[in-house]
């Protein structure tokens, strides 16, 4: 591996700007997908199982 | 379901990818360690238009054979690939600062890319018009079939436009001299957001069919399952 | 199939010219917004005369699709479009007389004056029949994508921005190929390989477009 | 001539009705009932094809009609709740294209007489704009006058709105339609051509 260690890996040969500002983003916004999927399908089941227990759909 | 399985498929070749790109290649005797944005950018660039195609062939199926479950499969891609359309744009405007000094390049792809973000958009906002939900599977499947139709033409016309008005001096065409484990980077993060579209596609059409056959029974038997 | 395609024109054509505000009003818009550029821009002629092909071209493809909307929403509300869903001659060609009665109605005047607001932007006169005859290959296109988006966006709220949002990006080649024709000729290129291409464009939209509006149509109606 | 096969309409997620299925032959008059919203409207738009039913199928004379398309356009005239007139144009030029529209031949002459025989002699050519309801209503029903050739009418209450003069005049069109051998489906609140009624599908009774 041609790191010298962790801060040269982290400074990014000066563009750690750039190449963290849009490995951040990316991880950032798929992680905000898969929270928004989870929460939607958390609302569902909760209302679903609220309608079970009025029985009817 | 499938979806955490794809899940876990997709956060394992994003990591081998990940690796790969960070500590294998080795640095870009042009561009330094700018390049490694490539490493999401290019496949990111990648997903948005094989997501585009893959959701307007389930709306054509959708529309063909009448079948809900396809519209709805093309329902569920759309966010998932409008986020990548921008993820591309993103990196591609970061990764076009170090190297040509501008936020955005007038570049055929990145502009092409561009309209495709307009394409998801208008595709998703059809979808939130339309109350109904089986008009607004089928109406957003003849938006998605001319789109398709149309992106070749748009990705031409802009290529042409560009050539015309610039010269194809800055182009990311002409992308770095590539090594072999560059290009291995690239293939396998591609492959893990795949796997991550699928995760993702597959859960948010579980949502949507939860969401729009409350009213049959067997969706109340399955709410009794404890999830 | 003709009797039925020559009658909706009629019709169409007949409606138009007892509302003939609505024509006036869209060639004004057309007028108004290519006149604000200069305004905006600065007078200077040359730098006018390079953004004069690009500034007309918006402004003629924003000025069609303000009728875009009118299209089929009046046929919809009061049942007319039911008629035509069940009429004796196949949808497309139904749907193909409707756009060409549109055209007819909003592409050709914009066609016809352009040339006008060429010369504000004192555009040399071989540009002007280049730029005049792209029009008139380019908006029998912006007719036939844009019916699409109003078939689609057909009785839905907020119809008109969602139309633009639906449109403006399948527009982009015929727009960039319209201009380009001119920025072309402009610079001594031959521009007939260009109005070749714009012609490709018209087949291809005129091929796939009344398929597209007829089952968006069916779609819409129910 | 028209058989529809184990129909069901979901419309939202409500059943209007499920598996209502019927023959219609030449010279039948077939009534829909039910209350309002019951899914007569619906209904008739499936038979006419602008409405795709969630299961089930309407075929004419042995084929679909979804594979027919304009071919069973013209064997067809169907006249809904919406008159289907530009209030920019005539009564005569409205009922020219209707007819053009729908096939069948009208020459001036013909135009006229319809108009005279529902009544709206002397409105030939005033814009729809300053006709009334009940003459707006006429003049979409005068395109039965027309229709003689067709032999499938579909009429969603067509005397709503209509007095006591157009309602016989409408039901002496339908009896004569019927006398040469058309089939014809209607709907109504009230119960004109009770007598003429070869069979009535009451929606009522099958939604679930």
């Amino acid at each position: 591996m041609n790191w010298g260690g962790w801060s040269d890996f982290f400074a990014m040969g000066g563009y750690a700007l750039y190449v963290w500002g849009s490995y951040a983003v990316t991880l950032g916004l798929m992680v905000m997908e898969i929270v928004l999927l989870a929460l939607r399908g958390r609302s569902i089941h909760g209302e679903l199982g609220r309608a079970r227990k009025r029985g009817g759909p | 379901m499938l979806a955490p399985w794809f899940g876990v498929l997709a956060a394992a070749f994003c990591a081998a990818g990940l690796y790969i790109g960070f500590f294998i290649a080795p640095t870009d005797h042009q561009q330094g360690e700018a390049y490694r944005i490539i490493f999401i950018h290019v496949p990111a660039a990648w997903m948005s238009m094989f997501l585009y195609l893959v959701m307007a062939f389930w709306a054509g199926v959708g529309l063909m054979f009448n079948t809900r479950l396809s519209g709805m499969m093309a329902s569920a891609l759309a966010p998932t690939g409008a986020l990548f359309t921008f993820i591309a744009l993103w990196t591609g405007s970061l990764w076009g600062k170090p190297t040509w000094g501008t936020w955005w390049v007038w570049d055929a792809r990145l502009t092409s890319e561009l309209i495709l973000l307009f394409l998801y958009f208008g595709f998703m906002a059809l979808q939130a018009a339309i109350d109904e939900p089986r008009r607004a599977d089928r109406a957003g499947a003849v938006l998605a079939l001319t789109g398709v139709v149309n992106i070749p033409i748009i990705y031409f016309s802009v290529r042409w436009w560009n050539t015309l008005h610039q010269g194809a001096s800055v182009s990311l065409t002409s992308a770095p001299t590539m090594a072999a484990t560059m290009f291995a980077g690239m293939v396998v993060m591609a492959f893990g957001f795949w796997f991550y579209s699928i995760a993702t596609a597959l859960a948010r059409a579980r949502c949507i069919i939860l969401e729009r056959e409350r009213a049959t029974d067997w969706v109340a038997d399955y709410a009794r399952v404890p999830k | 199939m003709l009797p039925a395609m020559r009658c909706v024109i009629h019709r169409d054509l007949l409606l138009a010219l007892r509302r003939r505000a609505d024509v006036m009003t869209m060639l004004l818009f057309f007028v108004i917004v290519a006149s604000l550029f200069p305004l905006g821009v600065g007078p200077e002629p040359n730098l006018l005369r390079t953004i004069a092909p690009g500034v007309i071209w918006v402004a003629a493809l924003l000025a069609s699709m303000l009728s875009l909307t009118r299209m089929f929403s009046a046929d919809y509300a009061d049942g007319t479009l039911e008629q035509m869903l069940l009429s004796s001659a196949p949808l497309g060609a139904i749907v193909a007389a409707k756009v060409t009665a549109h055209w007819l109605i909003s592409g050709l005047p914009l066609v016809l004056m352009a040339p006008v607001l060429a010369l504000q932007y004192d555009l040399p006169r071989p540009l002007l029949e280049v730029l005049t005859l792209s029009l008139l290959l380019g908006t029998p296109v912006l007719s036939l994508i844009g019916a699409i988006g109003a078939a689609l966006t057909l009785g839905v709220r907020g119809g008109g921005v969602l139309l633009a949002l639906l449109v403006l990006p399948l527009y982009v080649p015929v727009l960039v190929i319209g201009a380009g024709t001119v920025d072309v000729a402009a610079a001594g290129l031959g521009a007939q390989p260009y109005f070749q291409l714009l012609g490709a464009l018209l087949v291809v939209a005129a091929a796939f477009a009344p398929w597209a509006i007829a089952v968006a149509l069916r779609i819409s109606i129910e | 001539m028209l058989e529809v096969t184990d129909l069901e309409c979901v419309r939202g997620n409500r059943t209007l009705f499920a598996s209502v299925g019927f023959a219609l032959r030449g010279g039948e008059l077939l009534r829909a009932a039910g209350a309002n919203g019951s899914g007569k409207t619906s209904l008739l738009r499936i038979v006419c094809g602008l409405l795709v039913p969630t299961r089930g199928e309407v075929r004419w004379r042995g084929s679909d009609i979804r594979s027919l398309r304009e071919d069973y356009g013209r064997q067809l005239l169907y006249v809904g709740h919406a008159n289907a007139v530009k209030d920019d144009l005539t009564a005569s030029e409205n009922l020219a294209v209707t007819c053009t529209l729908a096939g069948i031949p009208a020459s001036g002459g013909q135009v006229r007489a319809a108009l005279h025989r529902l009544g709206l002699a002397g409105c030939e050519k005033l814009p729809v704009r300053v006709l009334s309801q009940g003459q707006r209503r006429r003049l979409a029903l005068a395109r039965l006058a027309l229709g003689g050739s067709v032999p499938l009418w579909v009429l969603d209450e067509p005397f709503t709105a209509l007095d006591a003069a157009a309602v016989d005049c409408v039901q002496t069109l339908i009896l004569e339609q019927l006398g040469r051998g058309a089939a014809v489906i209607f709907t109504t609140h009230q119960d004109q051509l009770a007598a003429a009624v070869t069979f009535c599908i009451d929606l009522d009774s099958r939604a679930r």
